[in-house]
């Protein structure tokens, strides 16, 4: 354990943890918009400059590890000017509308814009400008909105291990795209979406579908394949407009496609909404009642002839464990028969 | 431009010298520039497929070093310094003159018939000279606008066996 | 999991997934993991990062190779004799583990000799891996501290897929690799709750947690907890239940969630018992290929519409939360089941889910000391018998459940169908990341059909070379049992002679053409060998 | 009866090749005397035999090409020599024994090496450097072979340090501090660096060293792999020197075949081998670790220091990455002791520094000097002063990194300390002198043009705070210039350089801070008045003819790009400004100074 004071308070923090670790760790609020807690550091957005006594020029915290008897100060009239000298920067060549991006309200830029009441910029100059929108179906990729932190390189390459896309030219030219700039072809992941802090990156699903406000979130697990990943569906009305994940979880927020945009089943129009009988061979809408009345007068009279055995039930991966302990103890209990099963084989 | 044939076997060569290097990525584009004078798309997809990195890693080292050009480049380069000495002794106006007499809208360009690259590099350390135009490679000392503009005349006569305009 | 559950006493993953990432070795074999479980993928990436080493054996080049250093490419259904040779390697190198093998296991001595057969060169004629590779292979994973195994259904699906998790399970046994952090044997589950079905005895010879139905003290339990008379006679499994209607003895189903059509091997066949009964009810949420041959079709509610546990892979239990009201008139599957049951005079309402989740902890201790407060973030792993147990992360601590580990002797043999001068290629089939399972759900999401907009076939580049079949083109694929047209996916990624389809489309349904052989005790069927032929179109 | 060859006297022609010279045509030149001797050698059985030596740079390259001839003891320079000029040395020198006058080297040649101390230098302008024997011969590998037989890497890394020898990359650490850190590290493989990936532009020492001198880098290499403990050492070369690039392989080849790299060398268990890294076009990865990304062939993006590249370097493992200068002083130092280098300079700038002086200076060209020296000894006393003398304006140090020092701190000694604090850096030594024609501001906007372009574009204050620089004193030269613009240029500049990632965003301000503390009347001037002081910014110009001296020749509106000047033949002429262009044509070419720019 290293010892150190942040802020005069003295702190103990394990071997190898940052600067901007330990004061995390003691709800010392740092901030920052290119470090992510899952992601190696990068130290290029500059926001998370400490002063450390007896390094003459700030550090980032995010890259510094914790040293015993360090002195560090996170705030100081200088650091936050900085800060604000920075974030103006960053707003001199970023679009200004807020109105209508989708991050609007879970924007970690828009959020220290305003924290440092950035309201009239000492900055303006040229912003970078893209004409060509990326067609992939999945991700929106506003690249005039990025701020080139590198998370979703980072993710990308580290999480993911794909590496579909890195940083491309330099300078103020310095864009994020993959190679030779053409459409996003990657396994779609989304995992760049969820670490982006701006609204450069978002679903294409959920454009304009609703952004805070009358969103309901409902936490979950996926039912797609066996890992059981955990999920957030925002609700609006009674639709789910978009999944998400959180970091605190079993798959520490990361999803694959499936999870991530494969949700629109839930809504879809082609659902089944109501009971179904067959009839002079088609199958024709009936009552709850009628249909259920003559399922099991059905199964009776197969049950009566044949004996239980001649009924089977097969069972669902898909459905809770409670549904598929009730549907064997309808098979057992109710129809008589060990006739059940399920589709553990493919 | 090589069949693709030809072309991947230039490529299997870079492949095999420096496949086991760490960190070749760099190498690989400059053997590759040094045979072919630029670096095809099919070569990056190429290196990419047989070496298991990603195309992208590419295109960002490709787009990084201005070493590098994605496009052919013009048979004859021509290169004016415009370093600190070279730019306070007129380098800039030797570098307008040139363009203006190839007809090339900016920088790092080359012209339609293929015979002219312009480019405007960064100090090529030969300062006590300055200002200097290089053409292809070879350093021309203590140029003019006008003895630049005379040097580009002579190579267009030696391209084209006409005196040009 | 049967295959596991003879060697161990238990069928489930050893480990949990937080642990892979500190494993010291993977070794993969029959999991195209980064697609079909591509969370855990990405812990296994981790634990490249980490320094850990792969062994990947797939005849197909799978995105896992990338990240491999070792690739085994052993030719489909040949598992058990590249298994075999790499355990024959370990013994000749000493690298077993002689105390734990004394300790915990049975029957070591007949099985040794088993082995003598197979020695490396053995191993390369039938496998197609050469020698050098079965010798690294081996002692990458006998010198390995924390190794874990991996498979999925590459290994199952299979006419001899017990065997092949008999010789996964005598690998680890012989090593000692089991019973450790990080370190033991772990079967992917393919779907969300495969795990929590078995789990709950949705299956022909176990009641909910493993309890068999021929046991009489067992089904006098669920007697008294139900209050029924219950049959002790084992039933039929899935692929049972098909000829039993074709032979006339079953007469109706009710399927719940399920697409059989569509998934089980040999579709026309399929569809042609289901056909023939005078009842089948269909409970689901989309009009699938099973809906439409239905006598009657019940609405469901998905997923989002209702509360409840899923069992992950890894035996946890997680909460299902219901997000939005399901549409029309649809309903949940318990509503549905509790009214039927009631028509049958049999009450079965519950107050609320988590009663019924509490009648599943009093028949079965390993669930107890769950419950949904305790999961209301992050889920617990079975075993965990009491409120205060923290859950078990990993299986086989200290022993087995049936006292000790059995080495089960297994010999090669060929698949069911194997390729001949007609039917010359083999097939496999499988998912890929996009679409899953029949795709009656990634379906309807749009993006993802752009991106995987439909079936094909792939093919090794050398074989359509030979056929001038180009990538992009359209083939027909054959087999015994009907055929499909689809385009051809060109390419280095499979192996010589064998193609691969996915299964998830209708249009060009892989089960038109796969083998319904099953494995004599699994009943699983042979999904990934079955001998095709490929016409140019 | 003819003499043998072997029994002649031998002549030596030596002639230089280093960037100047082959630009002035140093090679052509060698060809000419070939020629020349062997034309004679028809009609005529010379006395002597000639031989000819190509060498490396000499530093005086506003008179190059220059030659030597040697002829035993003596030893006569030529300055200015173009190939037509060979077969008259030939023939009036070489046979007839009368040097000739008129090509002679004049006092202004004495007068540039007179101030001068030549350490490193002394070899590159006299040995052949494509030979591992010239080097050898002139005591090179003494030093490596003295502390393999005498010397502990402790003993190496102690002389280091009490040599007193500092960085002549830039910042001016003290090089034995560095190599005892990269020892004191925990690793068993480790490595060392030669960063040669001179960037600077206006900067040609590195350059120079390696094309007239590579052996004293490589063995400067081995000494510092051996203090440090690393067995493998890596050049990172700017491909933009072929010839630079050429020679280092040519004596990494020539160092191998005679048993100077390798395993167990010199009978010692030390073995070193190198490696040659070509940079790709970056100014960035003149920076350490962004080099050390670039071998590694990635994007030469820095990262973020500490841990600092003496603990985690190349491939993670401890590195020293030293500059090319430092480097080469090294086999000197071991060779005649640290208290001999520590004698020269000042207290805390010890040796010899080189610069490569240009601009608008005579004497222009790669000069040596003993640290402490007056920057008004190197302008006037070496430079020989102003072209067309003209009146000095300021001297430019440290390139992009650096700053403008002005006339009345000419005074100011050539230290680490004493430059920083006018503002400027010694950085690797351009030294480019600018006059009373040149704009500061615009030469603040050409050193901001070059980082911008050159900025990785990794951290924000690089990336957009250099651009927002690059903006207002484009718009300043420009005449749109507003009130505030230079407060805003001062707080940017400041936090710029505080919170930049590495060493080129943090000194990227220099250029404008020095040139605002000095020369903020010209900043003034653009933006108040809308004018241009030194008649530099091409905006802030306006043109025209003044008729009463204007005698209409024409040559002019010949000259003018634009057509903007009309006017009959032999009557005054005049300039549209709607059309005119302000590229100073005209101005250039009127020979009555008929034009007038204000």
């Amino acid at each position: 354990m290293i010892k150190l004071m942040i802020d005069g308070k003295t702190l103990s923090v394990p071997d190898g943890t940052t600067v901007l670790d330990a004061a995390r760790r003691f709800h010392i609020n740092i901030p920052t918009l290119c470090h992510h807690p899952k992601l190696t550091p990068f130290g290029g957005c500059r926001l998370c400059l400490v002063e450390i006594k007896g390094i003459p020029r700030p550090v980032t915290s995010c890259t510094t590890p914790a040293a015993e008897g360090m002195e560090v100060t996170t705030t100081s009239p200088n650091l936050e000017s900085l800060r604000k000298t920075v974030l103006e920067l960053i707003l001199s060549d970023h679009p200004n509308d807020c109105m209508i991006c989708e991050r609007a309200g879970d924007c970690t830029l828009q959020e220290l814009a305003y924290f440092y009441g950035i309201r009239k910029n000492r900055f303006s100059g040229e912003r970078r400008t893209y004409s060509k929108r990326d067609g992939n179906p999945f991700i929106e990729r506003d690249m005039e909105k990025c701020i080139l932190c590198g998370r979703c390189v980072k993710v990308c390459d580290e999480v993911e291990g794909v590496a579909a896309i890195d940083f491309a030219y330099r300078g103020f030219k310095s864009k994020i795209c993959p190679p030779y700039e053409k459409d996003l072809n990657c396994e779609f992941c989304g995992q760049c979406v969820a670490v982006c802090p701006t609204g450069a990156l978002t679903g294409k699903a959920w454009k304009q579908r609703g952004r805070q406000k009358d969103v309901r979130e409902v936490d979950t697990t996926c039912a797609y394949c066996g890992c059981g990943c955990s999920l957030t569906l925002h609700v609006q009305g009674n639709e789910v407009i978009r999944v998400t994940s959180r970091e605190d979880t079993l798959n520490e927020g990361w999803l694959c496609v499936k999870g991530r945009f494969g949700y629109n089943f839930i809504n879809s129009p082609e659902r089944l909404k109501k009971p179904l009988i067959r009839k002079d061979g088609k199958l024709e809408e009936a009552s709850w009642e009628t249909a259920l009345d003559y399922v099991a007068g059905r199964l009776k009279d197969v049950r009566d002839k044949y004996g239980p055995n001649a009924i089977a039930g097969l069972s669902s991966a898909r459905c809770t464990n409670e549904e598929n302990y009730l549907f064997q103890k309808f098979i057992r209990g109710v129809i008589g028969t060990n006739n059940v099963d399920h589709c553990a084989r493919y | 431009m090589l069949e693709e044939k030809d072309m991947n076997d230039v490529l299997d060569r870079i492949i095999a010298k420096y496949r086991e290097d760490e960190g070749n990525v760099i190498f690989l584009l400059q053997e590759t520039q040094d045979a072919l004078g630029y670096i095809p798309e099919e070569a990056v997809a190429y290196f990419s497929k047989k070496l298991d990195i990603p195309s992208s890693r590419f295109y960002g080292v490709l787009t990084f070093y201005s070493q590098f050009h994605l496009k052919p480049r013009g048979k004859n380069i021509l290169s004016v310094c415009c370093g600190t000495a070279c730019h306070v002794k007129g380098g800039t106006k030797i570098a307008e003159r040139i363009q203006r007499d190839l007809g090339l809208a900016s920088d790092g360009e080359t012209t339609e018939d293929g015979k002219f690259t312009f480019e405007i590099v960064r100090c090529v350390g030969a300062c006590s000279i300055a200002p200097v135009v290089l053409v292809n490679n070879k350093a021309h000392a203590e140029m003019s606008a006008d003895s630049a503009s005379k040097l580009v005349t002579e190579l267009k006569k030696k391209e084209t066996g006409v005196g040009a305009k | 999991m049967a295959g596991l559950a003879t060697v161990f006493g238990s069928g489930a993953m050893t480990n949990s997934m937080p642990e892979i990432e500190n494993n010291d070795l993977l070794f993969v074999i029959g999991s195209n993991t980064t697609e079909t479980h591509p969370i855990i993928g990405l812990k296994m990436k981790k634990a490249f990062r980490k320094g850990a080493k792969l062994i990947v054996a797939d005849p197909r080049k799978i995105d896992l190779v990338r990240f491999a250093d070792l690739w085994l490419r052993q030719r489909p259904g040949t598992d058990v004799a590249l298994l075999n040779s790499i355990m024959h390697v370990i013994l000749r190198e000493g690298l077993e583990d002689t105390e734990f093998i004394n300790t915990w296991t049975d029957d070591f001595e007949s099985f040794r000799g088993s082995l003598a057969e197979f020695t490396p060169e053995t191993g390369e004629r039938i496998t197609g891996v050469p020698k050098e590779k079965i010798i690294q292979a081996a002692l990458l994973y006998g010198n390995a501290e924390r190794p874990g195994i991996y498979y999925t259904m590459g290994i199952t699906q299979h006419t001899h897929g017990t065997e092949n998790v008999y010789a996964i399970a005598n690998l680890a046994l012989m090593t000692g690799n089991l019973g450790k952090e990080s370190t033991g044997v772990n079967p992917l589950r393919g779907q969300n709750n495969v795990q929590g079905a078995t789990d709950m005895g949705c299956t022909p010879n176990m009641y909910p947690g493993y309890q068999r139905v021929d046991v009489p003290a067992v089904k006098e339990k669920f007697e008294r907890e139900w209050n029924v008379r219950l049959s002790e006679k084992v039933g039929l499994t899935a692929t049972e239940m098909l000829q039993a209607i074709t032979n006339g003895s079953l007469k109706a189903m009710y399927i719940m969630g399920e697409n059989p059509v569509l998934s089980d091997p040999d579709m026309g066949h399929t569809i042609k018992a289901l056909k023939e009964l005078d009842l089948l009810v269909v409970q689901d949420i989309f009009m699938t290929e099973t809906a439409e041959l239905a006598d009657v079709v019940l609405p469901a509610a998905s997923f989002a519409e209702k509360d409840g546990t899923f069992t992950n892979t890894e035996r946890r239990v997680q909460r299902v939360r219901r997000a939005v009201n399901s549409p029309g008139e649809a309903k949940r599957d318990s509503a549905i089941i509790a009214e039927l049951s009631r028509l049958f005079g049999y009450d079965m309402t519950y107050h609320s889910d988590e009663a019924v989740f509490r009648e599943i902890g009093r028949l079965w201790p390993a669930t107890a000391g769950i419950s949904y407060r305790r999961i209301r973030k992050i889920g617990v792993q079975w075993p965990c018998p009491t409120p205060d147990h923290p859950g078990t992360q990993y299986l086989f601590k200290g022993g087995f459940p049936r006292g000790k580990g059995r080495f089960t002797a297994v010999s090669y043999r060929p698949s069911a169908e194997v390729p001949d001068n007609e039917y010359p290629y083999i097939l496999s089939t499988g998912r890929q990341l996009f679409q899953y399972h029949t795709g009656t759900m990634t379906r309807k999401t749009s993006a993802i059909e752009t991106v995987a907009p439909g079936p094909y076939v792939e093919m090794n580049d050398e074989d359509a070379q030979g056929l001038a079949v180009e990538d992009g083109q359209k083939v027909r694929v054959s087999s015994r049992r009907g055929s499909i047209e689809v385009s051809a996916h060109v390419s280095e990624k499979t192996l010589r002679g064998m193609v691969f389809i996915p299964f998830h489309f209708k249009e060009a349904a892989a089960n038109v053409l796969t083998n319904p052989a099953t494995d004599p005790v699994c009943s699983i069927p042979e999904f990934k060998v079955c001998a095709v032929k490929i016409e140019s179109l | 009866m003819a003499q043998s060859d072997e029994t002649k006297k031998k002549v030596v022609v030596r002639v230089c090749i280093g960037t100047g010279g082959l630009a002035a045509g140093g090679k052509e030149v060698i060809e000419a005397f070939k020629k020349a001797i062997s034309d004679f050698c028809v009609d005529i059985e010379l006395d002597f035999t000639c031989h000819y030596q190509k060498v490396g740079c000499r530093g005086f390259c506003a008179r190059d090409v220059l030659v030597d001839v040697v002829d035993g003891d003596t030893s006569v320079t030529y300055q200015g020599i173009k190939p037509d000029i060979a077969k008259r040395i030939v023939q009036e020198h070489l046979i007839n024994g009368q040097p000739v006058k008129e090509w002679l080297i004049d006092d202004s040649y004495y007068s540039f090496h007179s101030k001068q101390m030549k350490v490193l230098l002394k070899d590159c302008g006299t040995i052949d450097p494509e030979d591992i024997q010239a080097y050898s011969k002139v005591g090179g590998y003494t030093g490596i072979r003295k502390i393999l037989s005498t010397m502990t890497p402790e003993d190496v890394i102690a002389e280091i340090k009490a040599s007193g020898i500092r960085g002549r990359g830039g910042a001016g650490f003290p090089t034995g501090v560095k190599w005892e850190a990269c020892r004191k590290a925990q690793g068993d493989v480790k490595y060392i660096v030669c960063n040669a990936d001179e960037g600077d532009p206006g900067a040609f020492m590195d350059r120079s060293i390696i094309e007239g001198n590579p052996h004293s880098v490589i063995e400067g290499m081995m000494i510092a792999a051996y203090a440090i403990g690393a067995g493998l050492g890596y050049v990172y070369i700017r491909a933009e020197y072929p010839a630079a690039v050429e020679r280092l392989k040519l004596a990494i080849a020539q160092a191998h075949e005679t048993g100077h790299l390798g395993k167990g060398l010199f009978g010692s268990d030390f073995s070193f081998d190198l490696r040659i890294k070509l940079g790709a076009g970056a100014f960035v990865c003149g920076e350490e670790t962004a080099l050390i990304a670039s071998i590694e062939g990635e994007r030469g993006m820095p990262r973020a220091k500490p841990p600092f590249p003496v603990h985690r370097g190349l491939w993670g493992r401890p590195t020293v990455i030293n500059n090319v200068e430092t480097l080469s002083n090294i086999p000197y130092i071991i060779r005649n002791g640290a208290s001999w280098y520590s004698s020269i300079g000042t207290d805390k700038s010890k040796g010899t520094k080189v610069f490569a002086l240009t601009g608008k200076i005579r004497n222009t060209g790669l000069i040596e000097v003993p640290m402490g020296i007056r920057l008004g000894e190197i302008i006037y006393d070496i430079g020989g002063g102003i072209i067309g003398d003209k009146k000095f304006k300021a001297v430019q140090l440290g390139g992009p990194s650096g700053g403008c020092i002005p006339d009345h701190l000419l005074d100011t000694p050539v230290t680490y300390e004493d430059i920083v604090r006018t503002g400027a850096i010694v950085g690797s030594g351009g030294m480019v002198v600018l006059d009373e024609t040149d704009c500061m501001v615009n030469i603040a906007k050409f050193f901001l043009e070059f980082t911008q372009a050159e900025s990785c574009g990794k951290c924000v204050p690089c990336r957009i705070g250099t651009k927002r620089l690059l903006e207002i004193l484009d718009r300043i030269t420009r005449g749109l210039g507003k009130e505030g613009d230079i407060e805003l240029l001062e707080a940017l500049c400041s936090d710029i350089k505080v919170a930049s990632l590495c060493g080129l965003g943090q000194t990227a301000p220099n250029p404008v801070l020095s040139t605002l503390k000095y020369f903020r009347h010209e900043y003034e001037a653009h933006i108040k008045d809308k004018k241009c002081p030194a008649k530099a910014c091409k905006d802030l110009l306006i043109y025209s003819i003044l008729e009463d001296i204007c005698k209409g020749c024409g040559v002019c509106k010949r000259a003018c790009p634009a057509g903007a000047i009309s006017g009959d033949k032999k009557k005054p002429h005049k300039i549209n400004a709607d059309l005119c262009i302000r590229c100073g044509a005209c101005f250039d070419v009127c020979k009555f100074n008929s034009v007038n720019r204000e």
